[in-house]
């Protein structure tokens, strides 16, 4: 066996070592949560789980897409190792200099091509149209304002008149107005700020994003949703919770120091315990004195 | 020419103030290896807090102060600096500067017959240009605050909130844009003007296509990261608000100091039209080596060179055309996101046709397993993932779950870390017996290589993983999250995969510095070549060639039926 | 694109320019009633027919050098 | 009251440990004290419970926190405020104070700062500890001294921070990654500023004979200025009221 | 030394027909276009971008606080500086090196002009109104664009004076090669002048 065989299959053996790298820790679960929280859902290596109506949508598409790059690579690759073997240097071997006729590259080629404009237009286009384009209607959805800081994620519900109060920079206050609510607006008064994501299940969701300083990125993950927070701007997502559980509210672009800490919870409930927490989270608690102080 | 009557010139005019394209390559090579060191360096200590969170960084821990490591343990903002400050120095300062600075300086004209350069003070001026905007960066670490540290992107407001390492930044970047300027312009007439007889456009080895569409690139979409970087500092110096919209509460503080009206999203579209032919920039060169050296290993003519070239100006036209796909979670309206996720599908192709055309042109070869041909070989399936993991990412739908998540970072990294570092050792490597005279040592290189590329794919392969289930990048600690935590075991394999990767650089360290003074002397043409330069004696003199070199064919012609050696240099007249 | 072919793009512009900057004046002179509006304006309109002469005879003068 | 007592021990204590004693001149035992009354309407200045739900790493090291924005001392006798800083505003003229070498100290304990209210003299260095086992951004937000803003993500993080003083009005701290979370930090030229505490008195000791123009200031309820003379190593008792 | 032994430093090419000179300053002058191009677009996303009403909307009119009298005296400057920047090549074609200086010397003082009307008269003025950069995005992009196309002015100032002081030695070396430099930094100038001519009805006018 000469030196270029020896390289040749290491060359091999290697690839395959490192593909199977990661997987040789699938099935592994680490420790509990180290921050302390409790969170529903089954965490691992794969997607995390999906709690809304629509995600199965994204889902499937990363796995189609995913299979298809497989697919892809290995043909690919079968390819690849099989020219490094066969056509190694050797004595008695020589090139040939006339350029390979076979149309197989060329169909593969378009074949790809084809594929992937099938993929845009087949698969991507319409989930993102669907996610995208039209917002649920007004009265069916559980409305929500999102404003982001460095580095909290503020939520603001109209409470039981549907509207919300008017906001401006000149009344923030950082501890008891975040979001520089106008109290002398009569549509404000019932408004309820929370720093918990609480949402009925299976109603729609807009939530109405915006930013107090810096861009942030509301990601929620078992949701399927990821939308850039933008400062001066109102963008509205939605989504329809499926699956009652506490889950993780986390931002995505990086947005100063603290930016990994800038974490909330969701919590998806059904329709009365929703409107037991609006009712309680809004209350002020007097704080007593004598205790620890 | 002009040997006989010029004197020797000083060391300082031959070495440091050289005008000699060879010698400022060098300079280029030499000190954008020094960065891609010290860029490495810095992403060997994130790895660190990443892996480890909060744990006292054993060693070097305590060498950073109390403003940056206290106790050694890595705060928040040094952690952002450093992670700005890799992807800058990477880019900016490392991979650009070697792939066109050094290979592009230092071979392209011996490629195309010339003398030097076309504007040999211009070569000198954009080395220096770009030295000077090294040092600036350098320097932005030791300012209060310390260096950038919101992101290589610098998205506003935070860029125009974030301490003043990022005012030294922007400086940096407009050396270095300048000098990107003046080196393109110098590039471009150069390959246009000053290819010697016979060498047509279409005889031109594929580097040198490379290197001239690369040009263009750099050349248009750099200024209007300039004009970005000067509204920024505008924005920062002057108190203007190019990208602050009105009634920004910073820290509970309402911003009554700026006027407002404008938009952060500005900077996004003027910052990816740039770097998204950046991209490009990054492969694109190392494309062209790697196709030279699958050629020149494989025996056998390029498959598809005219293909290739096409694709490659098409590549180089799109790219202009693709650049929202960075920001398909900005809210775009859906027609806009539409339109990029199919010019960005679009432009998959000439890559996919590139990369074919490179591994078909191994069929029915001879294939030589030397070192550089092991690196250009391992380029193609790290491009290949790159490419292939780029597909989730472009559209729309599935960036939803897979933007700003380790998925980006592993897709880019596949491409130009295993992908272009990877050409840039095979460069390396091929290239050195040209330099030097003499060849690195061969067992050393087949050790750098099998450790690199086994470390480099255990760093990257997790990180798809981890995307996957939805860790954010830049996370300083991702086990704050549920879904973080759980796949924390994956950062700590890949932050080994990183430390054995710099122990995997080792070999090559010593080779590299043991070779230039020992390493076997060889003829000048070791590889058995047919393009201009390893005509040139090994190193070349001044003004490169004893006699102007006149081209009769294209660049590959290697086993020519009926010839009686298996290659035919590009100068030579008729085959013995 | 030698300076002859640039120059030539430039008065096609630059006359442009002072046939726009004419009627804007002359539009600035009817909403504002200023004299020096109206003046200014016709001197651009006068300016933009000069640069088209100026053109032709630069023309003339450089028969003899390329456009390249 | 046996606690004011104690403060007014403790207070005397580190006016008596701190201050370099200079060569003895008139109106070393100077002393202008008093108290800080608050007259207004008690239920419209309640103090909240704070939610600090967001980071449960704020609950494990006590149950819960209220707001500091007013604290009233219900038990005394009027109504007296805490956390005011009141100080000598002017009168001084231009002479100069030796510096306490002594450092301050502030702790991040509860996702609370613990003393919410840190008055010092130019200069002097201040110490910031982390004592909660979570992440903590510390943010100032002055005029004249420099624009920390720095994280401390670890507990104890060896030996805290430590920054130097300049003379400034109050100005606030806050912690970026906790919204409730902010301290006061009051710099002076000179070593005469008292903050109040739970009985609501302040004393300011050992000033040279002349008439001053004290201020108290609040957070909440801004400032109010009071005159007082005093000479002969006598003890000046100036009460000042807040009626917001 | 070097630019001799390097081919077409003087002679054009023959196929592109460009000497390295030219053609190097066309593509600078590409990617000044993008540089501009970049700033132009800017402008149009802010402007576009900008509310109909409240203290971000757009100024007009008087709004501005820009002299289109100033600026259209500066137009008329810059115009004619192109003018002599192409006589002074003219008279270096036609082998007249005085008059040729001549003109060069017109071109600068022109250009001194231009810059002196800019800072003197408008900068100054708005300075002395409390109108800074800072003070609305309309004014930042006016000062931006403004003042970065007085740097080009500047630079190109320097070029010149340059050719009529030191960098006239070539001429007594190499005719051909002097006039070429003279041919590049027209193109230069009068690129520098197109941009004005975009900047100045955008900004006085519009």
């Amino acid at each position: 066996m000469n030196r270029s065989r020896i390289i040749g299959v290491a060359t091999v053996i290697v690839v395959i070592v490192c593909m199977m790298a990661p997987t040789v820790v699938l099935g592994q679960t680490d420790g509990p949560v180290a921050s302390g929280h409790i969170i529903d859902g089954d965490y691992g290596y794969g997607m995390p789980p999906n709690a809304s109506k629509d995600g199965h949508n994204v889902d499937n598409l990363i796995h189609i897409l995913h299979w298809f790059m497989l697919a892809l690579f290995v043909a690919w690759g079968i390819f690849f190792v099989y020219c490094l073997m066969r056509f190694r240097a050797r004595a008695g071997h020589r090139a040939t200099y006339d350029p390979v006729k076979a149309k197989v590259s060329k169909y593969a080629e378009i074949g790809v091509a084809a594929f992937e404009a099938f993929l845009l237009i087949g698969l991507s286009m319409p989930i993102w149209a669907a996610t995208k384009n039209e917002p649920p209607a007004k009265e069916l959805a559980t409305h929500v304002r999102v404003v982001a800081e460095q580095f909290q994620w503020n939520f603001h519900y109209p409470g039981t008149d549907g509207t919300f109060g008017r906001t401006a920079a000149a009344f923030v206050d950082t501890v008891d107005n975040p979001l520089g609510l106008d109290r002398s607006d009569p549509a404000a008064e019932d408004d309820v700020f929370a720093t918990e994501l609480h949402l009925p299940v299976n109603k729609p969701v807009i939530c109405d994003l915006t930013s107090k300083d810096v861009i942030h990125s509301f990601f929620l993950p078992v949701m399927r949703v990821k939308q850039d927070v933008i400062p001066g701007m109102r963008i509205p997502v939605w989504f329809t919770p499926v699956k009652e559980g506490r889950y993780e509210v986390a931002c995505a672009q990086l947005c100063g120091n603290n930016h990994y800490s800038m974490r909330a919870e969701m919590v998806i409930e059904d329709d009365a315990s929703f409107a037991t927490w609006l009712e309680e989270v809004g209350k002020v608690e007097e704080f007593d004195e004598d205790e620890l102080d | 020419m002009s040997g006989d009557h010029h004197h020797e010139p000083s060391f300082i005019r031959k070495y440091v103030f050289s005008v000699d394209h060879k010698v400022i390559g060098i300079q280029y090579g030499v000190t954008a290896l020094c960065f891609l060191f010290l860029g490495f360096c810095l992403i060997m200590m994130m790895r660190w807090q990443l892996a480890y969170p909060g744990e006292t960084m054993p060693i070097i821990g305590n060498l950073f102060g109390e403003a940056a490591m206290p106790g050694g343990v890595m705060l928040p903002e040094f952690y952002n600096s450093l992670g700005a400050m890799h992807g800058t120095i990477m880019i900016f300062l490392g991979v650009v500067p070697l792939l066109v600075g050094a290979f592009g300086n230092y071979v392209m004209p011996l490629q195309i017959g010339a003398p030097d350069m076309a504007f040999p003070k211009l070569n000198m001026l954009s080395y220096w240009s770009y030295f000077l905007g090294g040092v600036v960066m350098l320097a932005s670490f030791f300012v209060p605050g310390g260096a950038a540290n919101s992101g290589w992107t610098s998205y506003p407001p935070l860029s125009d909130i974030a301490t003043t390492g990022q005012t030294w930044w922007l400086f940096g970047m407009v050396c270095l844009i300048t000098s990107s300027l003046l080196g393109s312009v110098n590039f471009i007439v150069t390959i246009v003007q000053l290819r010697v007889e016979g060498l047509t456009m279409f005889r031109l080895p594929f580097f040198v296509w490379a290197q001239l569409i690369t040009s263009f690139l750099l050349l248009l979409a750099f200024p209007p990261l300039e004009a970005a970087g000067v509204l920024q500092l505008m924005d920062r110096l002057a108190g203007t608000s190019f990208f602050l919209p009105e009634g920004l509460v910073v820290s509970g503080v309402v911003q009554t100091q700026i006027s407002g009206g404008g938009s952060p999203i500005l900077w996004q579209h003027l910052f990816w039209f740039l770097a998204h032919p950046e991209v490009y920039v990054l492969i694109l060169p190392a494309m062209g080596m790697v196709a030279e050296i699958i050629s020149i290993n494989t025996r056998k003519p390029l498959w598809g060179y005219r293909a290739m070239i096409y694709s490659t100006i098409f590549l180089g036209f799109m790219s202009f055309i693709v650049w929202a796909h960075h920001m398909f979670m900005t809210g775009m309206g859906t027609k806009i996101s539409a339109f990029f996720a199919t010019t960005t599908m679009i432009i998959s192709i000439p890559s996919v046709v590139i990369l074919t055309a490179m591994v078909i042109s191994l069929y029915q070869g001879a294939i030589r397993f030397t070192v550089p041909m092991l690196f250009a070989l391992a380029f193609l399936p790290m491009f290949a993932i790159g490419g292939l993991t780029g597909l989730p990412l472009g559209l729309p739908a599935s960036d939803i779950h897979l933007h700003d998540t380790y998925y980006v970072i592993g897709h880019f990294h596949y491409v130009v870390a295993p992908g272009t570092i990877f050409a840039i050792f095979a460069g390396i490597y091929h290239w050195f017996p040209k330099i030097t005279g003499r060849t690195l040592n061969k067992t050393l290189g087949y050790i750098h290589f099998a450790f690199s590329f086994i470390f480099i794919n255990i760093i990257f392969m997790p990180m798809f993983w981890q995307g996957m289930a939805g860790v954010s990048r830049r996370l300083y600690d991702q086990t704050v999250y549920a879904h973080g935590d759980a796949v924390q075991s994956l950062t700590v394999i890949s932050s080994w995969g990183a430390w054995m990767l710099g122990l995997a650089q080792i070999p090559f360290i010593i080779n590299f510095f043991i070779s230039i003074k020992a390493g076997k002397k060889v003829s000048d043409n070791p590889w058995e070549a047919t393009t201009l330069e390893w005509s040139a004696p090994s190193p070349p003199p001044h003004g490169n060639f004893a006699t102007v070199p006149v081209v009769y064919r294209g660049p590959y012609e290697y086993s020519v039926p009926g010839a009686s050696s298996d290659y035919i240099p590009q100068h030579i007249t008729t085959e013995a | 694109m030698s300076l002859k072919a640039f120059h030539i793009i430039f008065v096609i512009f630059s006359s442009l320019t002072a046939l726009g900057f004419g009627f804007w004046a002359i539009r600035h002179y009817r909403l504002h009633c200023e004299l020096a509006a109206l003046i200014v304006g016709i001197a651009s309109l006068v300016g933009c027919a000069m640069l088209i002469i100026y053109g032709k005879w630069f023309l003339r003068k450089l028969r003899g050098v390329s456009y390249l | 009251m046996k606690l004011s007592m104690i403060t007014l021990a403790a207070a005397f204590a580190i006016n008596t440990i701190t201050f370099t004693p200079t060569p003895c001149q008139a109106g070393d035992k100077n002393v202008i004290t008093g108290k800080i009354i608050f007259k207004g309407d008690l239920a419209k200045y309640k103090r909240t419970k704070i939610n600090t739900s967001k980071d449960p790493n704020c609950k494990k090291s006590k149950k819960t926190i209220g707001s500091e924005k007013v604290i009233i001392n219900k038990k005394t006798d009027p109504l007296t405020l805490r956390n005011v800083v009141v100080s000598i505003k002017s009168g001084l003229g231009d002479k100069v104070f030796p510096v306490s070498k002594e450092e301050l100290k502030v702790t991040q304990f509860g996702c609370q700062y613990k003393p919410h209210i840190i008055a010092g003299q130019s200069g002097q260095t201040l110490r910031i500890l982390n004592g909660d086992n979570t992440n903590h951004n510390i943010h100032f937000l002055p005029k004249v001294n420099d624009e920390h803003n720095f994280t401390q993500p670890k507990k104890d993080m060896v030996k805290g921070k430590t920054i130097v003083l300049k003379a400034e009005d109050p100005f606030k701290v806050k912690c970026d990654v906790h919204p409730w979370m902010n301290c006061y930090i009051a710099v002076f030229e000179h070593p005469f500023f008292d903050v109040t505490g739970k009985d609501g008195t302040f004393k300011l000791a050992g000033m040279p004979d002349g008439s001053y123009t004290i201020q108290a200031w609040h957070e909440s309820f801004g400032t109010v200025t009071a005159e007082a003379e005093i000479s002969g190593n006598t003890i000046v008792t100036k009460d000042m009221t807040f009626e917001p | 030394m070097s630019a001799e032994v390097l081919p077409y430093t003087v002679k054009p090419h023959p196929v592109t027909g460009l000497y390295n000179g030219k053609f190097g300053i066309w593509l600078f002058l590409a990617s000044e276009v993008m540089l501009f191009g970049a700033l132009f677009s800017t402008y149009i996303f802010l402007r576009i971008g900008a509310p109909e009403t409240g203290p971000t909307a757009w100024p007009t009119g008087e709004q501005t606080h820009l002299s289109w009298k100033l600026g259209g005296l500066n137009t008329l400057i810059l115009i004619l500086s192109s003018v002599t920047m192409v006589m002074a090549w003219v008279q270096f074609k036609m082998d007249n090196l005085a008059k040729g200086r001549m003109y060069l010397i017109a071109t600068a003082v022109l250009a001194i002009a231009f810059v002196a009307i800019k800072l003197k008269f408008e900068y100054m003025h708005k300075f002395h109104l409390g109108i800074k950069p800072s003070t609305s995005v309309f004014f930042a992009i006016y000062f931006t664009m403004t003042g970065l196309h007085a740097l080009h002015i500047i630079g190109g100032v320097v070029v010149i004076a340059y050719f009529i002081g030191p960098g006239a030695k070539l001429w007594h070396e190499n005719r051909e090669y002097y006039t070429n430099r003279i041919e590049c930094t027209g193109l230069y100038w009068h690129f520098v002048d197109l941009v004005w001519i975009f900047l100045f009805p955008i900004l006085y006018l519009l």
